[in-house]
Formats: C-alpha cells, structure tokens, sequence
C-alpha cells in the first residue's frame, strides 16, 4: 500500500490540548517521510501498552498490536525476534513502561534489541484518571495520593543508560520538530533506541508553564561518551527546577540482539527426517 | 511368564544417579526391553538422597514399580531408605568402600585407581558390576558405553570391566528381542512434538520441572532451526511469544504452575486478541514453591478457567511419552488452526521420566493449517463472515493492516465499546470453542483398557494412568482417560464408562479435581483415590488402595 | 401507587455528569426516596457520551430501569441516544443553547451569564430547573447544595435558582418520607466494610473498576488510621500485603481480572503460608482489556481456581450495598480466623453504582478474631495441634520464632519433603475448609425472594440480583441466589430450591458460569440468560429474555 | 529470647565450598554482635526469594518469611510497613532479584525503605541447576544458552545508584571481615540499603579464580558523592577483566519511606464511630 491515509476512522478521543496529538501527527510525518523515501509502510508495526497513549493504535492505519498495561516492549522484542525485516515501535506510557512494566523495558536495553520505545512521559495515569506515576515529582497530589507522594521520581534516561541502551533521547511534545527527528533517528538506530517524551497532560497533569521556560536544545558533544551523557543525563532530576536538556543524550553502535539468531525455516518432511535421526541418537 | 524387571540405583545428588539410571536403561533397552524410568531427588544441588527405578519389560511400559530386583547402591541410605523394596532374590550390587550390606560388594575405589580415573567414573563400575551380575553380555555393555557415553567411553569401560570381571550372574536378564526403542523423556516427546508440529520458536523461564524442555531445545536449537529464548520472567516470555505468533512464527513456550501464574494475563490476551499460541505446564506438588521436584496434579481446574474472561481454550494431558509426542503436534496445529491457546499439561512423572519410544513408527498427526488470507478484498483481522476462523495475515504482508487487540473490537481489531459488536466478537470467540469440539471427533480423545463389562471402573488423567491401567489388569477392572479435557469430551467418556456400576476415580491432588469435572459433566464418581504427597502412584500402591477402598 | 422515578442525565465526559447525577440523588434523598445511581461512560477523559440514571423510590431499590420519568440533557446525545427510554410523560429538561427538543429549554450559557459563574457550574442550571419541574422545594434544593457541595455552593445556588424559575412543576416528585440514607458506592460500602472488619492497609493498582476504592481510601487514610499504598504494579500489591499481614497487620487489596492474573502467584502463597489476606475483585467486561468502563460477571471460576495447588478460600458476592457492607467485613475476620485468602467478588454494576444505605441500621457482623498465641509452649507457626487453625504470632512477639514459608513445610516452617508430613499439612490445610463451610451455617449465604411455590425459579449472583428480584416479583418467580461461592452452599441452596419445576440462571457472562457451579453441586439449571455485552441487566430487560424463553 | 543458638536443626544443603556458608557465617555474626550490643533479635525478619541463597531463612533461627521467586523484596516493605520497629533483612538471588523481580528492588530503592537487601549474587541460577542471570558474563554458557549468551550483564550497583539507593556496596564471600561490616552497616543504615555480594557458586561459576586476583577494597572518599560513585561504581561492568573494588561506594541520608506514614491503630468501637460520622456526611 503506498500514498496511504495512515488515519483510521477510529473517533479520536484524546481530550483537547492533549500532547498525544502532537506524538501521533510526529509520528504521521515520520511514516509519512518514510514511505516518500521508498520505504514499504506494511513493514512497520505499532506496539502499545494500555492508556491514553495507547490508543495511538486505534488511530494510526498500521500494523499494530494494542497489547496489555505494561507488556507492550515484550510483545515488540517477540516480533522482532520472529520478523528482523519489520521496524517495530513501541508506544508506551509512563505508567505503563516505567511502572507496570519497568523490567521489560531496562532489559530490552540490556539485550539491545533492535526496536524503537517511545514513552508519552505525561507523569500521571491519564487514562484511570489521574494518579501519579515513577516520574511525577515529588509531593504530587493524585487519586491515590492525595496527600502528596512520599517519593521521588526515577529519571528514566539515567536507568536506560546503566540497562545499556544504545540511543537516549528526550522529547517534548511542544518541540514538534526536535521530536520528529528524535524519533526518526530512533527508527534508523540500529539497536534498542528510547525516547522520552514530556508529553503534556491537559487534564491531569499541565506542565507548559514548567517545561516552557526550562527545556533547552542539548548541544553537540561525543555522543557516544557514556561519561558525559552520564552527567547530561543527570542534569535535571525530573523533580527539580533545574535546566531540561532536550535532544539524543546517547547513542552507540553495537550488534543487536535479534541479528544474532540464525533463522532457518525448515518444513514438515524436513522436520520429520531431522526428528527420526535424532531419535535413532537415542537407540 | 512375562519378562519384567526393575533396577533401583542410588546414591547422593551429584553422585550422577541421572546418568547411572539412563545407562542402565539402555542396557535393558539394549537387550529387546521396553523400558521406563523414574527419578525421585530432592530440590538441591549436592548431597540429599537421588535414585532411579528402571524398569524393563517385554512389553510397554509407563511407570516403574515399588518393588526391584536390582539394586545398584551408590551409598548406604540406597540400602536403608529402600529395604521395603527388596525382595528375597533382590540382587545387590554395591560400593564396598561405603556401603556394608549383603550381596555384591566391589570397591569402586580400588577400580578407579588402577585404572588411574577419575572419581567421576565410579558409577561405571557398578554398572560394571550390575551388567554382569545381571548377566548381559560384555559386548552389550561396552557397546551401549561407546553409544551412550561418547566422551571417555574408553577409560568408562575399562572401570565398568573391572566391576564386571568382579561379579557373577546372579539373576540373568534373557535378551527377548532385537529391536531398540528411542529412549527418551517426556519432556523431550513434548518437545519433538511441538517440532513436529512446525515449532519456529521456544520462550521460557527456567522452573522445575518445565526446565528440562528449555534445556534440550536450547541444546538442539540449531538442529531443529529453532529460536530459543529465556527472558526476564514468565511475563515476558508469553508476551514475547504474542509477539513472535503475530509476527508469524510459531512459538509455545514453557512453565510450572508459579510461572503460569504469570503468565494468566498474558493468556486472556491471547484469547481475546486471537494468537495462537502452545503453553506446556509441567505439575509438580503445589501450592506456591511447594515440592518443586516432586509430582502433582493439581492445577487442572487452575489452567482450565484461568485467565479473565471467557475464550476457549483447548487443554490435553498426555499419560504417555508417545501421547506426550503426538498432542503436542496435534497441540501446535489446533493452536495456530483455531488461533486460540493450547495448553499442555504434563507433570514432573511425565516430564522427567525416560520412556522407550518407538522411532520407527511414530504417530500419525494430521494438520489442519493455519486458515490465511488469500490476498483478496480488504483485510479485516478478525473479519466475521460465517468461517470458523477469521483469516490469519501477518504484518509484512502487502496490502494488510494487522491489527490484534487486547480491548473489545470490531472486525478491524479497532477498539469499540458498542453492545451489539461486543457481544458479536463474543459469540464469534466462542463459536471457535463448538467448532473445536466437533473436530476433536477425529481424535483418540479417551483412552479406555480392560474389560468393557468391568462393573468397577477406574477414571484418570495424566501419567497416574500408568498405574492406572497396571492395577485395573491386575484386579479385573477397566480404566478410562479422558486425554483432551477442553473441550471435554463428554458424550465419548460417557460411553466409555457405560455400564460402570463403581466409578474410582485416581488422582495426585487433594480434592479429585477430575471427579469434579466429571461432575460438571453428569458423570459422578462414586469412590476417589487421592493421593498428594508428591510421590507418583506405582500400580502396587494403588492395587492396595484399591483393595482398602473394598475393590 | 407505588413511587418509584427514575431520572436520566446526560451530557459529554468531562461535563461533570458523576457529580450532576450525585446531586439528583441526593434531591430524591432528602424528599425521602430510597435511591440507586448506575453510571454508564465510556473508556476516555474528555469527549464521548456519559450518563447517569437515578432511581428514586418508597422502597429500597439496587438497580435501574430502562424508562425513565425525567431527562437532563446536557447534550443532543442525551436526547437521541436515550430516545427509547422516554415515554408519553417523560420530562425534558435540557440546555436550549445546544440541545433542540421538546420540553423544557434553559440558556445555560444565559444563566451563567448573569451569575458571573463558571462553565463548570452549568449543571447547576439544568438541576435547579429539573428540581423545579419535579416540585421539589427551593429549600429542599438549597440545603442539598450547602451540604454536598460545600466550595462555592453560594454561587451554584444562584446559578440553579435561575434554572428553577425558568421552569414550572410538571410531574411534582412528592417527598414521601422524613429519613434521609446515606449515599454511597458500592465500593465504599466495601470500604467501610473493610474498614468495620478492622482494616489497617489498604494496597492497590489503579485498574477500573476497583480504583476507586483506592481512591476512597486514599483520600480518608488517615480519618481511619490506615496506610494506603499504591505501589509499582499488582505483583508487589500482593506481596507487600502479604508482607503486612505476616507483621501483623489487617491488609486488604484490589484489583479487577487483568491485576488479579499477576496476583495469583501471591495468592498460592497466601494459601500454603496461611497468611491472611483479603483481596477485592471487581470485575468487567472481559477477555484481557476488554470493555475496563462495564461490567460482567465473567471471573467467577477464574477466581474459584486461581493459583497453582489445592488450598481453601473463601469467595463472597455481594449483590447490594449493604451486602458488600456487611461481607467484606466477615471477609476481613474469615481471613483472619481461618489464615486464608478471602475475595470479595464485584462488579462494575455495584462498585460503582451508588446505593442508600440505612446508617442507623447497619448490619451486625458476628466477629471471631485471629487466633493467636498465649505465649506458652514454644511457637511453632504450623502447630498442627488438633484445633482448626495454627495459633498465629507475629515477628517482634518476645519469645517466638515466626517462619512462613512457601515450600512444603513442616509444624515449625521449615523445609519438608517428607512425604508424610507433606501429606499431613495438606490435610491440616484442607481441613480448614471444612471447618469454614461448617461456621458459614450461621450467615446468610442464600438470599431468596418471592413465592416459595413459584414453579420457575431465578437463580443468579452479584449485582444482577437487582434487575433479577425486580422480574421475579413482576413475573411471580422466586429469586435464589449464593451470596457466598466458596465454600459453596450447596445444602442450603438445595432447600432454597426445592420445589423448582423449571430453573433458570440469569448471569452477566457468555458461558453460564453459576450454572456450571451448579451442576457440580447436582443442580440442573434448565435455561440460560446469558447477556454480554457490558450493559447491566435491568428489570425490564430481563422480564423481556424471560418471557421470550416462555416464562 | 537471648544468647540463643540461632542455627536451627534444618540440615544444610548447600554444596561444599558454595559462598553461601560464608554469608550465613557472616549475617550469623552480625546477629550474634546485635544482640550481645542489647538488640532484642525477635525483633529481626529475614526474607528470602527462592534459590539457592533462599535456603538461609530454613537455616537461621530467626523470624523468616521464606517467600517466592522474585518476590522477597515487596513482602520486606510490607513487613516493615506494618511494624516499624522490626529490622527487616532480604536474601535473595542474582535470578530473583536482577531479572524476575527487579522492578521490585528499583522501587524499594526510589522509596527508600528502611530495609538491607544482600544479594547472594552468584551470577548464576543455582537452583535450577545452572542458566544464565543478568549479571553472567557475556557468552557465559548455561543450559539455557548453550551457545553462550547474547546479552552483556546489567551492573546492578549503577542500577542501584539510578534509582535512589542511599547505601549501594559490594562484598565478596571470600572477604568476609568486610563483608560482615558492609551488611552491619547496611543494617544500620536508616533507609534503603543494597549489598551486591559476589558469591562463589562452587558447582556452577566457580570464579574464585577469577575474584582473587581482581578484588580490592575501595579507598577513602566522601561516600555522599554520587558523581565519584558512579564512576566507581562504573569501574567493572561484570564483564570485563577490570579490577573488582570492594567496599561502600555509596551512602546518604534522607527520610525513609516507612517514617513518613502516621500510625494509628483504632479499636471497633472508634472504627464504628468513624464510620457512622463518615456515613452523616453523605446523608
Ligand atoms: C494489569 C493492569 N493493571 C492496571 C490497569 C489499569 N490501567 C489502565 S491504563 C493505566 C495507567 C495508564 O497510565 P500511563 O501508562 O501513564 O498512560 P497514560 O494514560 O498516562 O497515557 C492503568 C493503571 C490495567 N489495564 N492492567
Ligand atoms: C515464578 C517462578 N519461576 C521460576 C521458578 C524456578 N526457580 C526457582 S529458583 C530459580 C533461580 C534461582 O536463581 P537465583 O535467584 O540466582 O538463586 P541461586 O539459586 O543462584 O541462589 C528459579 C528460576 C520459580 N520458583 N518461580
Ligand atoms: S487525560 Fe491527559 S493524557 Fe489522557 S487524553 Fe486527556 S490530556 Fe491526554
Ligand atoms: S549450586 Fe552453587 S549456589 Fe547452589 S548450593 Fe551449590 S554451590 Fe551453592
Ligand atoms: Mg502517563
Ligand atoms: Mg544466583
């Protein structure tokens, strides 16, 4: 399918003022791009968790897998895993991947398998209405919480540099044309890529007058030092007032896990051969 | 008088009693015996006390007995944890530089030394021993040695020879034919099954006693051009063989009843989204850690209903390595032919144990398929127009949108909240649960043996049937298996225990999790036979429960 | 006559329509109905249709109907998607700025105007006008909004007063009473239950529709001294509960099917360590993702079978307010007394609907207490000592060694794979069962309703109970249902049965699952209503279902 | 119950030489030092996953909650909720902790809740007879991976240090007089405290022969430092042949998860009068 709509006729619920809408139309462009330079759109496949950014997988006309709360960077590895010729990205919430499914995602860092995550980081549960998640700030009143969280949050950048992550970004869904070119290069890497997106919550969570005066461009150094993408990283905290470097923080090249397995697809007869000289092994 | 003879060894963990026990199978395999194997060790690494109860007989075989004619003793608590199963011509083969006891003593040190080999290779020489007091050829031993034990089979016999020339037949086992059968685990059948079956892929996390199919196919990977995966837990491995089956392949993946837990959310997905999608579940004695190397069956009602939700689910319980083999395929084509979970339900007896299979003539599975779109009209995953199926695609097809869901959708696989297509997609799940139903008309789905006129009869499931089917010859009676427990055959088991007028039912769990699936089904037990303690049943064991229970 | 109205708002998520409809209620409330609310919304924040429907009437009601007497329309939706519920007198009452209909028209926008109020307080209009149409007195509104809404009730008063005298009394909604009850969800009635039973800990994941429960008990941590925790998924809810309960607190946790997969590892461990716990499940449109905003009864058998291995628990559905009330109380001292996991089975229907209960009435819950050690002897956790149940200590308790432990284990906790020790804790777990099933005489685990003679009888469970009693009595059936499910009450609903010509369940599921419940207890259900797709079963409903199934 | 033997009559299993000896010896002693300082040992909880290490809570004679695969971490917390006064000790494994549970640990970490996590960090799975874990080295050969493994190993002391850990140490079981004084210390650490303990695995990665020559303790420097922390904590990846430091690398102060909640403990009566207050207000 070529020049494709790439909109399902699914009804967009997002709520107005929404920093989905900015993901999803990100993400349109970069297919869109994508197809223009020859690539065949059917090879791409969304994976999503369950919340309101999950619901991109209703709306985009592509191959997808609207999986469960938290699982959706399993589901992803296991496609790449059976398909190497597919781009496989996922779209995951910060519930979702750095609560729910935490473990999954720092060990598809790990492994570097060859999928592209991008978080809707909106530091809240949008779609079970408004609780706080690892990167709300510290004291942040939600549903279950209304007094304040007694935490701090986790600064997922410094976790997927220490899982071994092959390419770090941050986005932000008011910065439209960083994001596209964060998530155009997370498809290109080759390896486990990551972007966080500061994604405004208009309901729950409206961080604009935060995050206006505060995000910044990362500007150029060694991207593939580990030491100084350390201390980027480390800049701001997710809780404090500091700076918010947005940009690729990291990036490495390395063999992914996926190009490491031999694919042999053999058939029936073969099978069978192959399972009778293995018995006669045990005659 | 029919041939059959059980050998006992047994020494601490690590004392290589799992090698010992397969070559000594292989000796009875080797002289025309069917054979089957049980290994009983305790959840460590080292110490503890392990055997093995081979048995060979001159017909099949499926579960050992309590009594042994042989006993090779490793140790001295082989002699003393044991001595209710010797009889009064049980031959005893021991290591005289630890054990103090009646019959073959040889020093397995003293057979290491001059032959300058390692302490490693001691069991070697009471299998020696063995061999000979057991009066199989020197022929057969050092042939089942160059076989079995490739690496270092030269100084392994040299050690056998010297336990050999020490001992005298004592008790001969006859050579009664000259076939050799495969022997293998269950947990290999399963896996040759699945392989059988078009397996592309095998996911798990390690847990006994499941792990052992993870091992072989990770070992035979390459051979069988296989992908194998062991994640970060059991979540991931059934999400991740989502994955692998929406992409196209062919996955089943592998657990116990604590990794299955895990897995439950993972299966309702499944079932909602449509993947197919193979689970073996190896039982062993429950709740939580429970007896993780001992057996059990009690997680039946648990994989029947588990999961959120309704959806079918076809579930088969082997009692065979051979059923083992064959469901297993047949498991892998309902699967990918239904686009539903298919659940295989083994337990450690089954899993661990080593049986004699026929190679030659391995059982006839007939595949179904997958049901694919031809490529014509626009694709709709789970497009309902009137088929069994909808029509299986898989991304990077040209021309198809794939679009699975774990929400209610519509035939697209886009979310929708509306009553009249939820409840359409429902009633389209759940048709596929009649279909499957019809079609396992053409399977061997209940097991039946002995007299059709038995007024007592014996049901079960599982491996239990081994002891099952030796008691219900021994007493006269007819025992009956149901195989594939959903969709459960009702109407076919009904006919089986027609005429009954004592309906035993013989289980390893507490509560007779069979007896109340029959019930749900209008079939009433009228006596059951329990047992939980970890230990499989031997025909012995359950002949005299049987005769307490007024057989 | 009987008074009994029922009142439809309606407007877009995010209009506020929960708390428009909290309000309505209220107005009925304090004329002296009895009330229930359903809210029915689909899975989104802003946007898409919502709507309530309030019942008011002179006798306790648990369920809406179809009809209804008054519309609130915030939008055309509520006007065009509702049309079926209106009949020849149903009041309209709907903002003319966008809605076009018959009836009475209000200028939100105008009235909001004139106030200097907030588009947030438009409701505010539309409920002083539907007040005014009903005949509700001024006061009688304004003191509603002075006690529930007590931020800016000035300014929605003034705001309401403009839509109260746009509008003239239609169809007067008499007071009929002098009581007010006290409004709440089906989910705080499982709160202050729990809380009644001696709730310390509360733990959960948000996941709809036990969330608000959570937030409930969030929000009044500290009024009833409890910890509420909201950890990083259900795996760690269980565990830190189990964690807790261990310690010595009384934990409860909740979840809905998809949250209760990843707890049922935890669950078998609660079981063989014997530690108390109780967990909520309310349940929803399944398979997987399903429909997270509707109900359904589909988790019944999952919850009855979870976990690997065979151990007792006990299973309640509560069908009102005051049953949940009442039962999660008895939930938190049966897990406590017997050391088992006990579930609180909702739905969507009940945990989020809002009921009148009596506060002056509450139910008397019978307690037994936890049974703990006097301190004599040494402490062994699993004492098997002849008595129901180990005595429990606590770590910290001066002279005791407390171990639980998931492995089979022996009196002191330690480690056993001895086979008859694993068979005797086996029984003594078991045993707890039957001693369960025995205390359960004494509660009111069958509820029924109606003639005792009545040829055809219903038999249904949870919430569906309201749309069930309400045809029974139309169509002169009785109603049975369990209010426990495990242990189940067979012998109890046999005699609430007997006499029954024709049996009919009425369930919110696919497959029948209290009917196959049944049959395993020897009850024959002959037919099945059956219904699916999300939406609660009303009286209406059902009473068409019965009688096109020839009742 | 005082100067009590506190080995119970369980018979040991571990395999000869296996590291595990030498942390039960350790945490024995430490045990045995509490009490003769006046601790009141009733007053110690041990949890344990299921392994190998696991075996620890059938061989001290202590309050043991002997929990499931994964999983010991979360039932601490509760434990610690519960009874604030109870000191709260989990063994757990390298599989239990770093791959099946390892959300788990992050977030006790983020919350900083008082309780000492050992890790008997075989980087193997020892129970079930020899697979890789996420800290075996790269090609490491296990029954699972036969081939040896694809994946480079997680340092979990970086992970740790991404997450909130206030005490991130490591010892080795051949060390044992540091050993002991790191899980002294992280004992008494008010908050969350993380011991990685590299532990000989005689049967299935025997790396004695490796550690020996590699091991050294970490010099003087402001503990409080994260910055000179994660560098050290950098210095061996688990992989590579860099020296091993041994010691302390990490510690601060802040409030602890547990501190932070008010306990109240009503009677029926109170509960039922809070009840009918509450039920007024929606009258
Ligand atoms: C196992 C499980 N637990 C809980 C839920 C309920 N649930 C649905 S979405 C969600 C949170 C979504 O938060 P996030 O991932 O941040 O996504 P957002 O809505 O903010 O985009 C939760 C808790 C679920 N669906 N499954
Ligand atoms: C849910 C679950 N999955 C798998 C297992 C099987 N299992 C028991 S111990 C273990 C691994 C132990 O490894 P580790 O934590 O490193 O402990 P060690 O034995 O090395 O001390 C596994 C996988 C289990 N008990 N539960
Ligand atoms: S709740 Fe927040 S994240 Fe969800 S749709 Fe609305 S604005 Fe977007
Ligand atoms: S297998 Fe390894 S970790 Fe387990 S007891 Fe033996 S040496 Fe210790
Ligand atoms: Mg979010
Ligand atoms: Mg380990």
């Amino acid at each position: 399918m070529t020049g494709r709509h790439l909109i399902t006729d699914a009804q967009n619920t997002w709520c107005p003022g929404c920093g989905n809408f900015s993901i999803q139309h990100t993400l349109k462009n970069v297919l869109t791009d994508l197809e223009q330079e020859g690539e065949d759109l059917d090879q791409i496949v969304l994976v999503s968790g369950i919340g309101c950014h999950a619901k991109i997988a209703d709306y985009l006309d592509i191959n997808s897998f609207y999986s469960i709360h938290g699982r959706a960077i399993p589901v992803a590895s296991g496609i790449k895993l059976a398909n190497r010729d597919l781009k496989v990205i996922c779209c995951v919430g910060d519930g979702d991947a750095y609560a729910e499914g935490l473990d999954h995602l720092i060990f598809a860092a790990k492994r570097n398998i060859d999928i592209t995550v991008i978080v809707h980081n909106n530091r809240v549960y949008g779609l079970t209405t408004g609780q706080y998640t690892p990167t709300s700030p510290h004291g942040f009143k939600g549903k279950s919480t209304p007094m304040g969280t007694l935490e701090y949050p986790l600064n997922p950048l410094e976790l997927m540099l220490a899982s071994g992550g092959t390419y770090i970004a941050r986005g932000y869904t008011q910065k439209r044309d960083q994001l596209k070119s964060l998530i155009r290069g997370a498809i290109d890497h080759k390896g486990f890529a990551f972007v966080d997106v500061l994604q405004i919550c208009a309901t729950f969570f409206n961080m604009t007058s935060q995050y206006n005066p505060r995000v910044y461009p990362l500007q150029e150094y060694d991207r593939s030092d580990a030491g100084i993408a350390c201390e980027k990283v480390r800049e701001w905290d997710y809780n404090s007032d500091a700076p918010i470097a947005l940009g690729l923080f990291y990036q490495r090249s390395a063999l992914t896990f996926d190009e490491q397995f031999r694919h042999q697809s053999l058939h029936g007869k073969e099978r069978q051969i192959l399972i009778e000289e293995f018995l006669a092994t045990r005659q | 008088m029919a041939q059959d003879v059980s050998v006992l060894v047994g020494g601490k963990a690590g004392d290589g009693i799992n090698s010992a026990g397969a070559v000594v199978a292989q000796l009875l395999n080797s002289v025309g015996y069917h054979t089957c194997t049980y290994y009983e060790y305790p959840s460590l690494i080292r110490g503890g006390h392990n055997f093995a109860i081979i048995r060979g007989a001159d017909h099949p075989v499926d579960v050992h007995r309590n009594m042994v004619d042989y006993v090779i003793a490793l140790n001295m608590d082989t002699i003393s944890l044991h001595s209710g199963r010797f009889h009064e011509k049980t031959v005893t083969v021991f290591n005289s530089d630890v054990v103090k006891a009646p019959g073959q003593g040889i020093s397995v040190s003293a057979a290491l030394t001059s032959e300058n080999a390692p302490a490693i290779m001691g069991n070697s020489a009471l299998i020696g021993a063995f061999a000979s007091s057991a009066g199989i050829p020197w022929d057969t031993v050092s042939e089942v040695f160059n076989r079995h034990i490739p690496k270092g089979a030269d100084i392994n016999l040299r050690v056998a020879r010297k336990g050999y020339d020490q001992v005298t037949a004592v008790h001969p086992i006859n050579r009664i034919g000259d076939r050799r059968f495969s022997l293998i685990s269950g947990n290999e059948a399963i896996a040759l099954g699945l392989i059988h079956g078009g397996l592309s892929a095998y996911v798990s996390y390690p847990m006994t006693p499941s792990s052992s199919l993870l091992h072989f196919l990770a070992e035979h990977a390459d051979r069988f051009g296989i992908t194998v995966i062991h994640p970060e837990n059991e979540i991931a491995v059934i999400l991740m063989a989502l994955g692998i089956s929406y992409a196209g392949g062919r996955p089943a993946i592998g657990t116990s009843g604590g990794g299955f837990c895990l897995m439950t959310e993972g299966l309702s997905l499944a079932g909602m989204a449509e993947i197919p999608l193979v689970i073996v579940v190896s039982q062993r004695t429950g709740p939580s850690t429970g007896l993780p190397t001992f057996t059990g069956q009690s997680d039946l009602h648990f994989i029947l209903h588990a999961g959120q939700g309704e959806f079918p689910r076809f579930v088969v319980a082997p009692g065979t390595a051979r059923e083992a083999y064959a469901w297993s395929a047949v498991a892998m084509d309902i699967a990918g032919h239904y686009q539903v979970p298919a659940i295989i339900l083994a337990d450690k007896t089954l899993s661990e144990g080593t049986f004699s299979l026929d190679p030659v003539q391995l059982p006839e599975v007939p595949f179904r398929g997958p049901v694919l779109w031809d490529g014509s009209n626009t694709y709709h995953r789970y497009a309902d127009n009137g088929s069994v199926v909808s029509h299986q695609a898989f991304p990077g097809t040209r021309g198809a949108v794939v679009k699975v869901n774990s929400y209610a959708h519509d035939e697209t696989g886009i979310t929708t909240e509306e009553a009249a297509i939820v409840a359409q997609m429902t009633r389209k799940r759940m048709r596929k649960a009649a279909h499957l139903a019809e079609a396992m008309e053409a399977y061997d789905t209940v097991i039946t043996d002995g007299p059709v006129h038995a007024g007592t009869m014996l049901v079960c499931w599982g491996s239990v049937q081994g002891a099952c089917t030796e008691a219900a010859h021994e007493l006269g009676l007819r025992a009956v298996r149901p195989v594939v427990l959903s969709p459960f055959p009702e109407i076919r088991l009904k006919q089986a225990l027609e005429g009954a007028r004592r309906l035993i039912s013989v289980e390893e769990n507490a509560t007779g999790q069979l007896a109340a699936l029959l019930r749900l089904h209008g079939i009433t037990v009228d006596t059951m036979v329990l047992q939980y303690d970890g230990r499989p049943l031997t025909p012995e064991m359950l002949v005299e429960r049987l005769k307490e229970a007024g057989v």
